[in-house]
């Protein structure tokens, strides 16, 4: 058990990743694409708080328990996953507006119809 | 002084938001002589830290100074590299600003300050890269940048083209932002820091290098060398910068695929160098094999354009493998060339870029078929042209040649005769470009309408719409003014002495803190090599023009263009098999580790 | 051994795992009904897991999922009211028993936690939670609509 | 028992991800992408990262959804409309 | 040949990430020196949540970015989704919502404005904070759109305001960060105010100033983007396309002449 748990979060992460990335990679459907880019996108929070974890620890806010009460996991990442959040959110929103103007000029979300820049 | 570090992010962002919030209310003019003004300051600011770099200033965000060597904050690095990477994007971006002035469309009613505040973000972003200190915010600016760069060069929303290209652009580059990011979790787990030179001390700690350490440096060079177009994730660039608007592709290729090249430089130097990181045969490996083949792609599919800025864009990637070539020398000559190697190249393509513009606006075409013998009437346009040509390949006394020479030296071997082919090819392009357009040598080409009669794997430049809106009867001042001043500059970078030895003054203070001094100057091999390859591309060029039928072969380079294919999940199928390679390459460290 | 997060894992493995069963294939309508009751049922789940861990804090995510949860289920109602509306989703039973489980929830939780501020608000939880989700499910079901609702 | 609970949040999100990717049509997708914030909201929770879980509440079970839904709207429409034009045109390719 | 690709570069980086997974700390090892020393350095500062302070303090200048790239997304989308010359806009109908929905709507949208400004307020003293609590305040009002109809929210949603309101957010944080330097400290560093006392609303000097500017960025940020996005979907359409656009906006209609084409408005109201 403790073997496998030890290292799983880590492997549910690049298994994620890895699936974004194959769906993106073969979608036939741009809007689809962003959806698998956020997908890789929820593997990297996934790595960065399994990476931060304490066992028996908790979250490190000190509104409801004593400081140094109890073991407390790391803030720094959870600072850096929870902006960027929301800030992916926004990203994602820019790339379906270049979809919205890629659908009006094309007519078409089909990567495979769209053959105008190559060589 | 080293306070005022956070500035060179923060007066251009305030500057950025309070045109957006007033942006409304402005006139076009007023909006743009703000942003200008905003950017000129902050590069004057940027020059004077960059002149009180030595020895470097150290800033730690929010005063957070460490305790017991130990710090939270976030640490700014004031050196000379970093600082002349900032004051570069500095003055590179009050140049299109000063471009785009009169080169823009006038802006949807209501939306004034939306382009110049966008490119002052920009410019915050690319400056915010270059001083950071700690491995989080560079990824935090690195994707600021790219994020305001995906908006600017989808700004043409009519186009059908433009819109494809930023897509595309904003795809591969998120994908690589989010490679980068995991190798900065990965990195975290082992060492629990994030400033870069607390991350080196912790993996040398740890001992030699195991797989950690190679996933963690594959996956963050990943998305450094998806931002400097490196083979094989530089599908994104041509398709890209040959749809944005003109300002922006100055900006695009002058500097930040760049700041990419400085990342994997920064990086490398500061976290992997030392015991624990990588050897510095395998770095050496890894970057000179990916930029040999950078720089010969680039190079071949230069040569095969007839899109004017898809032309430039693509030995804007051949020079990105130079680059990485003298980078992978590890050794101080080496990175004082490419550092003037930069400096000069960003002068020399920004220029270009413009006279592309000129082109694009005037003519409203950058096709080189099409506009076959049309542009005679713009004799100062060409002059500058066929002088930027020459500067791309690297004519004495062009800063471009100066930098490369050292570079060249410091690789040695076969390396040095791949600077001087690819330097050749990228300007004899050029040439041939000049030389038809211009001076309307050669026999006109057959299907000058562009339409129907190409081959599939081609992208004219006769779909594009002038930038201005319509087409221009005469090329305002302005428009000629900025690319003539950057080649100036760039001709200063290798004339001025003195120049290159306060360059590598500065790259050295930050490498070997000021302890191995080289003194750059003009060496009889390098004017021989820098005139040898001039003359190549001339000939090239003649060659090129007077047979047009003998040097370009469509069916033998057709392979490696039917690979830019234009399709988004090639793109990302690429990317992933380049991080396989560079996992590849790398692998020995651990192997042997 | 912590009941609370014991019956967390419960209704995690039955709840919430079915949800995601049935929004992974399927009609449409199927997915929607999915859709909500994985809202429904994961809000439980965070007051069951604040309550397990000790952390009245975590009440907070449950808030905000209350609210939300059956706004984003109204966005699929509004939106997709086209191609809903040909063939509407019923899901009384899961429906129900959901919002019968949030309220059993929210009750077995407000005991355990006594009078005070934090049962006002886990109170405002539970109506937000039961309500929104009834609503939800009937807007679903064709009744976001004037005139075509049941 | 904390450790099960992980766990479980763990597979649930690899599962749900995994079917975002495999789950072709854009409109079903955003319910996937819907359901997988959810996970991962409650995979946060159980990580001790509250913070981050209400970000994810927040963006992931709303506001993703209806950009998602409002693109492929206005998406369609132009296809339909494009689709129309070509067979009336008579000249697609 | 993608395929390929995608195989052959997916099961290397699987074998290096794999390899890498195996190599790292085991998950919930108790080894974070930084985040240790965050704590201590929250609790100096007075700040309970620790995750705020290091949002907000320790690690500010970070948030500067994000909130940059979060206002240059939104500047970028803006841009992008405004209305072109071959475009003109036209009125949606106006959409009739079931009475109960449409009640639930205009009950919860107080609740949950009220929701999002407790989870900004809170930011410091427990989970929560700008980014969240301004994303939860956004959504909320566009309850209005789903309970009610397009035309009620614009009615409460004047673009223009909201776009200023984003623009100087993003520069009172900035404020805030240079009035620090001008003070004689570093930017954005947490001097300017007394910490006040631990574990309530007004401790942990400017980060509850930071968190709101945050908090209010955000939110007019999502406004804006939404904004944008509506507007493209329910009213901005091209020429010829006007009859098939009415059969589709709104969501539900009730029937009668959908297709009411007197109602242009081909100015565009942003422009005024």
């Amino acid at each position: 058990m403790t073997a496998l748990t030890h290292v799983l979060p880590y492997l549910v992460a690049v298994w994620v990743f890895l699936a974004g990335c194959y769906g993106l990679a073969t979608s036939r459907d741009l809007i689809h694409a962003v959806g698998c880019l956020s997908v890789c996108q929820a593997a990297t929070y996934v790595l960065l708080l399994a990476v931060g974890y304490r066992d028996g620890g908790t979250a490190p806010v000190f509104s409801d328990v004593t400081p140094g009460s109890r073991p407390v996991v790391d803030p720094v990442v959870q600072a850096l996953a929870l902006t960027d959040v929301v800030v992916g959110a926004t990203v994602t929103a820019l790339l379906l507006a270049l979809v919205v103007q890629v659908a009006k000029r094309h007519g078409t979300v089909d990567p495979d119809e769209l053959s105008e820049l190559r060589g | 002084m080293h306070h005022l570090l956070p500035l060179l992010v923060a007066v251009p962002l305030l500057g950025a938001a309070l045109l957006a919030a007033t942006g409304r209310h402005l006139p076009r003019t007023v909006a743009d002589g703000a942003a200008c003004a905003v950017s000129a300051g902050s590069a004057a600011l940027a020059l004077l830290l960059l002149a009180h770099s030595s020895p470097p200033l150290t800033e730690w965000a929010g005063g957070w100074e460490p305790v017991a060597g130990h710090s939270v904050g976030i640490l700014l690095t004031g050196d000379g590299p970093g600082l002349g990477m900032a004051a570069l994007v500095c003055v590179l971006t009050l140049a299109a600003l000063a471009y785009s002035r009169r080169s823009l469309d006038e802006p949807p009613h209501g939306h004034a300050g939306a382009f110049p505040a966008l490119v002052l973000v920009f410019q915050a972003g690319m400056c915010g890269f270059a001083i950071a200190g700690d491995l989080f915010n560079a990824f935090v600016w690195f994707e600021l940048m790219s994020v305001v760069a995906y908006a600017l060069t989808g700004h043409r929303v009519e186009e059908a083209r433009a819109v494809q290209g930023a897509l595309a652009f904003a795809v591969v580059n998120s994908l690589g932002a989010y490679a980068l990011l995991m190798g900065i979790a990965l990195l975290y787990a082992r060492t629990g820091e994030l400033a870069l030179a607390r991350i080196g001390d912790a993996l040398d700690a740890h001992g030699p290098p195991d797989a950690l350490v190679l996933a963690g440096f594959v996956l963050v060079l990943t998305g450094l060398l998806v931002k400097a177009a490196a083979v094989p994730f530089q599908f994104w660039l041509p398709d890209a910068h040959a749809v944005a608007p003109t300002p922006v592709c100055m900006l695009l290729s002058g500097v930040m695929v760049e700041l990419g090249v400085f990342g994997v430089w920064r990086v490398y130097d500061t976290v992997f160098s030392g015991p624990g990181g990588l050897p510095a045969a395998d770095a050496e490996r890894v970057l000179t094999v990916l930029g040999a083949a950078t720089a010969v792609t680039g190079a071949v599919m230069c040569w095969h354009q007839r899109h004017i800025k898809r032309l430039l864009a693509y030995s804007t990637i051949a020079h990105t493998g130079l680059f990485l070539i003298g980078l992978g020398t590890l050794t101080p000559e080496g990175d004082d060339g490419v550092a003037l190697y930069v400096v000069g190249h960003a002068g020399v393509k920004a220029a270009l870029f413009a006279c592309a513009g000129i082109l694009l606006d005037r003519y409203g075409s950058v096709d080189e078929h099409v506009l076959h013998g049309r542009a005679r009437p713009l004799r100062g346009v060409a002059v500058m042209v066929v002088a930027g040509a020459l500067g791309l390949a690297g004519l004495p006394p062009f800063g471009t040649a100066l930098g490369k020479s050292f570079a060249e030296e410091a690789a040695g071997g076969p390396f040095t005769v791949l600077y001087v082919l690819t330097s050749a090819v990228t300007a004899a392009a050029v040439l041939r470009v000049a030389a038809r357009v211009f001076l309307g040598l050669g026999p006109t080409p057959r299907e000058a309408g562009g339409e129907g009669a190409e081959d599939a794997y081609e992208t004219t430049g006769s779909g594009e719409e002038p930038e201005s809106g319509r087409r221009m009867a005469r090329v305002p001042d302005t428009m000629t003014a900025v690319p003539a001043l950057l080649l100036a500059g760039a001709l200063a970078a290798g004339a001025v002495p003195g120049f290159g030895t306060a360059v590598a003054r500065a790259v050295s203070g930050a490498t070997t803190a000021g302890l191995v001094h080289t003194s750059v100057h003009w060496t009889p091999l390098g004017v021989g090599l820098g005139l040898l390859s001039s003359l190549l591309a001339v000939a090239l060029a003649a060659v090129a023009v007077a047979r047009p039928g003998r040097l370009a072969v469509p069916g033998r380079a057709l392979p490696l263009r039917r690979l830019q294919s234009g399709h988004i999940g090639d793109y990302v199928a690429w990317l992933l098999v380049g991080t396989t390679v560079l996992g590849v390459l790398a692998l020995p460290a651990v192997l042997s580790g | 051994m912590n009941g609370w997060i014991l019956a967390a894992v419960l209704v995690l493995v039955t709840g919430v795992g079915a949800t995601l069963w049935g929004v992974a294939g399927g009609p449409l309508r199927r997915r929607a009904t999915a859709q909500n009751l994985c809202t429904a049922l994961a809000c439980p789940v965070l007051l069951l897991l604040a309550q397990g861990y000790g952390r009245p804090a975590y009440v907070d995510l449950a808030l905000v999922l209350a609210v939300l949860g059956p706004v984003g289920t109204l966005v699929f109602a509004r939106l997709l009211a086209d191609e809903l509306a040909d063939d509407p989703p019923h899901a009384r039973g899961p429906t129900w028993t959901a919002a019968a489980l949030g309220a059993a929830v929210v009750g077995a939780v407000a005991v355990a936690t006594g009078p005070g501020r934090a049962l006002v608000k886990l109170l405002v939880i539970g109506v937000l939670l039961v309500g929104g989700n009834l609503i939800a499910s009937r807007a679903l079901a064709g009744g976001m609509q004037e005139g075509r609702g049941d | 028992m904390t450790e099960t609970v992980i766990v479980v949040a763990l597979l649930l999100v690899a599962v749900a991800a995994t079917a975002a990717v495999a789950v072709r049509d854009p409109v079903r997708q955003s319910l996937v992408l819907a359901v997988l914030g959810v996970v991962l909201a409650v995979l946060f929770t159980v990580l001790q990262a509250p913070d981050v879980g209400l970000s994810q509440l927040a963006v992931g079970s709303a506001l993703t959804p209806l950009l998602l839904l409002l693109t492929v709207r206005k998406a369609k429409r132009r296809g339909r409309r494009a689709e129309r034009g070509r067979s009336a045109g008579g000249d697609g390719p | 040949m993608r395929l390929w690709l995608v195989a052959v570069g997916g099961a290397g980086l699987a074998a290096l990430l794999v390899a890498a997974c195996l190599r790292l700390p085991g998950f919930g090892g108790d080894r974070h020196p930084y985040g240790d020393r965050a704590v201590e350095a929250a609790l100096s500062r007075h700040t309970a949540n620790t995750v705020s302070s290091v949002t907000f303090d320790q690690r500010a200048f970070d948030t500067l970015g994000e909130m940059s790239i979060l206002f240059a997304a939104v500047l970028g989308s803006v841009v992008l989704l405004r209305q072109t010359r071959d475009e003109h806009r036209a009125r949606p109908e106006p959409a009739a919502v079931s009475r109960p929905v449409r009640r639930y709507a205009l009950l919860v949208l107080p609740v949950a404005l009220l929701t999002g400004l407790y989870v900004i307020a809170h930011g410091q003293v427990s989970p929560g904070g700008g980014f969240q609590g301004g994303v939860v305040a956004a959504t909320a009002l566009h309850l209005l759109y789903l309970g009610a109809d397009y035309r009620a929210l614009e009615r409460l949603r004047p673009l223009a305001p909201y776009e200023a309101a984003d623009a100087l957010a993003a520069s009172s944080y900035l404020v805030t960060g240079l009035a620090a330097l001008l003070a004689g400290s570093a930017f954005l560093a947490n001097t300017l105010l007394p910490y006040g006392t631990f574990n309530t609303l007004a401790s942990a000097g400017t980060v509850p100033l930071l968190n709101a500017a945050i908090g209010m960025e955000v939110a007019c940020a999502v406004v804006v983007l939404l904004a944008g996005f509506l507007d493209q979907a329910v009213e901005i359409v091209d020429e010829g396309e006007h009859d098939e656009h009415a059969e589709h906006d709104g969501g539900g209609k009730t029937g009668g002449n959908a297709a009411d084409g007197g109602d242009h408005d081909d100015s565009g109201k942003r422009g005024k």
